[in-house]
């Protein structure tokens, strides 16, 4: 068996040079788009082998809903020619000389990271010490919205910007058209939608014992938004100016900002809590961050401002 | 180990070859059609044995609750993703094999 | 452990390169996204050397897909809006 | 036990470097998706494999998320990409689109 999991992480890794090289430099976009969606699938099993069932979550949740339906979509918009042109690359060849220069730095470091192996002390004891003040059992939540909180507050600032970003381009350009290909689409969307929100809460319940948390249970919600939103239903998102969403968008960075606030008002540092309510501030702020990153990320995928009244869109 | 755990080895034992026999089929078979079929087979009955069988090993109740779920998951998606394709597929005037 | 390592810095090259000489936008943007996650690999393979379970590099692995979700989401937008408006898919 | 869970989980990659053919040869863009998704089905299986040998729970969590999302994936390439996309090219060629 001892011999078996080399062969296992060296098959991986060919399959991730393959893919990528396919995801780069395929003739077809298409078939491009397909690779790095593979890619994503396998990225996940090298997460588990390397120890990182958080991010293995994250990928999973992130790459198979989100970022797939989004690369497809574009892909959709764009005209399906041959690509022969898209194959085309800009730089001679000469150019791979450039490409010498990290590549000799890259074999240099790794030569010393062989030479000389080093015995990081890292942060993981640290983190063990201090965890019990922060309220919850798993470590990468502790990080997440208790040490480093500060970085988690900027990242939803980072998909709220994107999602401006995005609706200030104009309106969605996907069609919403009346194209619905099955009439078998909307009965599975009700069977699945229940699964959906089920999942989500699960994911941010177990978040604070086990891998989990906010962002894999907001994606995994924003793709049951995506899915509702082929299947036909009329999302409550919408573009006009009056309605709860736009506070829901900012649910997220609203509450940390609050909660980060009134701790530093009642004489902590920024982003520290109370020790007694350590805990529940975090299930608190885990919550309002969940629900933002889900709709934030569907209004990502929206590609634009969403209409201000969303069609029927029936099976034809 | 019990007979149990010897029914759940066997059972993941079967379910393994579903999925051989559907890249076998995936690479062979002469169109969409026909590989959708063979794609199905992996989906349904190798991804059921594979649940149950593990379900069976693993003796907790939740643990195999979980697994009988993503089961479910997935036939609910390879239903309708199949039906879908082959729908699609047809209105948009690919040929089936032989016709 | 090297093994990881030597792959994180293959796939990086790989997406180095191909962000730089790829025409078509929507490729260089994979590349992109293929670059970004050598970079996750070559953080948390790294982060494997330390004793015990360094749960602070995973954090900022997390954080940092998220940033590279609301990137990619963006700059796909707007390749699509170039090329409505614009009737391209490179750039100039 | 485990030792057979092992082999079968390196099978099952062995299985996706094989069918990678599918992807690489199509014709129709329906065949590389349905090669995506049987992977698909074959990561899940994997995880749960692996989940069983480690004794690590969280893994089924992730196969759980996989099995969730591939409806996602499927119903965004017929409804956004195949349909959207321009029509009758399958009619002539009986494939590549």
């Amino acid at each position: 068996m001892d011999a078996l999991v080399p062969l296992f992480d060296a098959l991986l890794g060919a399959l991730l040079l393959w893919l990528a090289w396919q995801s780069i430099f395929a003739a077809d976009l298409f078939r491009a788009v397909v690779s790095f969606m593979i890619f994503g699938l396998l990225m996940a099993l090298a997460w588990v082998r390397l120890e990182a069932p958080d991010i293995a979550l994250a990928e999973a949740a992130i790459g198979a809903g989100v970022t797939g339906a989004l690369l497809l979509s574009a892909l959709g918009r764009l005209p399906r020619e041959r690509y022969a042109e898209a194959a085309q690359h800009i730089l001679s060849h000469s150019y791979w000389l450039l490409f010498w220069a990290p590549v000799v730095l890259l074999a240099w470091f790794l030569w010393s990271l062989e030479a000389a192996p080093p015995s990081p002390p890292g942060l993981g004891e640290m983190v063990a010490i201090h965890q019990p003040a922060a309220g919850v059992d798993n470590p990468v939540t502790a990080v997440l919205l208790a040490f480093r909180a500060l970085d988690t507050l900027l990242e939803i600032g980072v998909l709220l910007l994107g999602s401006l970003a995005i609706w200030s381009l104009g309106p969605s350009p996907w069609s919403t058209g009346p194209a619905m290909p099955s009439p078998a689409l909307p009965a599975m969307a009700r069977a699945l939608f229940p699964a959906f929100v089920l999942v989500s809460v699960y994911l941010l319940w177990r978040g604070s014992h086990a891998p989990g948390g906010a962002f894999p249970a907001g994606a995994v919600m924003g793709a049951g938004g995506v899915l509702m939103l082929l299947a036909g239903a009329r999302p409550w998102l919408t573009g006009g100016e009056q309605g709860p969403w736009r506070w829901l968008l900012t649910l997220g960075l609203g509450t940390m900002l609050v909660v980060a606030s009134v701790t530093q008002f009642a004489g902590y540092v920024f982003f520290q809590y109370p020790s007694d309510w350590s805990g529940r501030l975090i299930t608190l702020l885990e919550l309002a961050a969940g629900l933002s990153i889900a709709l934030l990320l569907f209004a990502l995928y929206l590609g634009g401002q969403p209409p201000v009244r969303w069609r029927d869109r029936g099976w034809q | 180990m019990s007979l149990v755990e010897w029914l759940g080895l066997l059972m993941v034992l079967f379910g393994l070859p579903f999925f051989f026999l559907g890249t076998v089929g995936l690479l062979r078979f002469p169109d969409v059609y026909t590989r959708l079929h063979a794609l199905a087979k992996g989906d349904n009955v190798g991804l059921g044995l594979v649940c149950l069988g593990l379900g069976l090993q693993s003796g907790s109740l939740a643990m195999t609750l979980k697994l009988l779920l993503i089961w479910i998951l997935m036939l609910i998606a390879s239903a309708t993703g199949v039906g879908l394709i082959a729908r699609t597929a047809l209105s948009r005037g690919v040929r089936p094999w032989g016709l | 452990m090297t093994f990881y390592l030597l792959l994180a810095t293959a796939l990086f090259l790989m997406a180095l390169y191909g962000v730089f000489a790829s025409r078509h936008l929507l490729r260089r943007i994979l590349a992109l996204n293929v670059m970004s996650t050598a970079v996750f690999l070559w953080l948390v393979t790294v982060a494997r050397a330390a004793p015990g379970l360094d749960p602070v590099p995973h954090a900022m692995v997390l954080t940092g897909i998220v940033v590279t979700v609301s990137t990619t989401a963006v700059a796909v937008v707007l390749v699509v809006r170039l090329r409505a408006s614009h009737r391209r898919h490179d750039l100039p | 036990m485990f030792e057979i869970y092992v082999i079968a989980s390196l099978l099952l990659m062995v299985n996706i470097l094989v069918g990678l053919a599918r992807v690489l040869k199509g014709p129709t863009a329906a065949d590389r998706m349905l090669a995506a998704e049987m992977f698909a089905t074959s990561a899940v299986v994997i995880l749960l494999l692996l989940a069983t040998v480690s004794g690590e729970e969280s893994l089924v969590d992730v196969a759980l998320v996989f099995a969730l999302l591939s409806a996602v994936t499927v119903v965004t390439f017929v409804s956004r990409f195949w349909i959207a996309g321009d029509s009758g090219k399958d009619r002539r060629a009986g494939g590549d689109s």
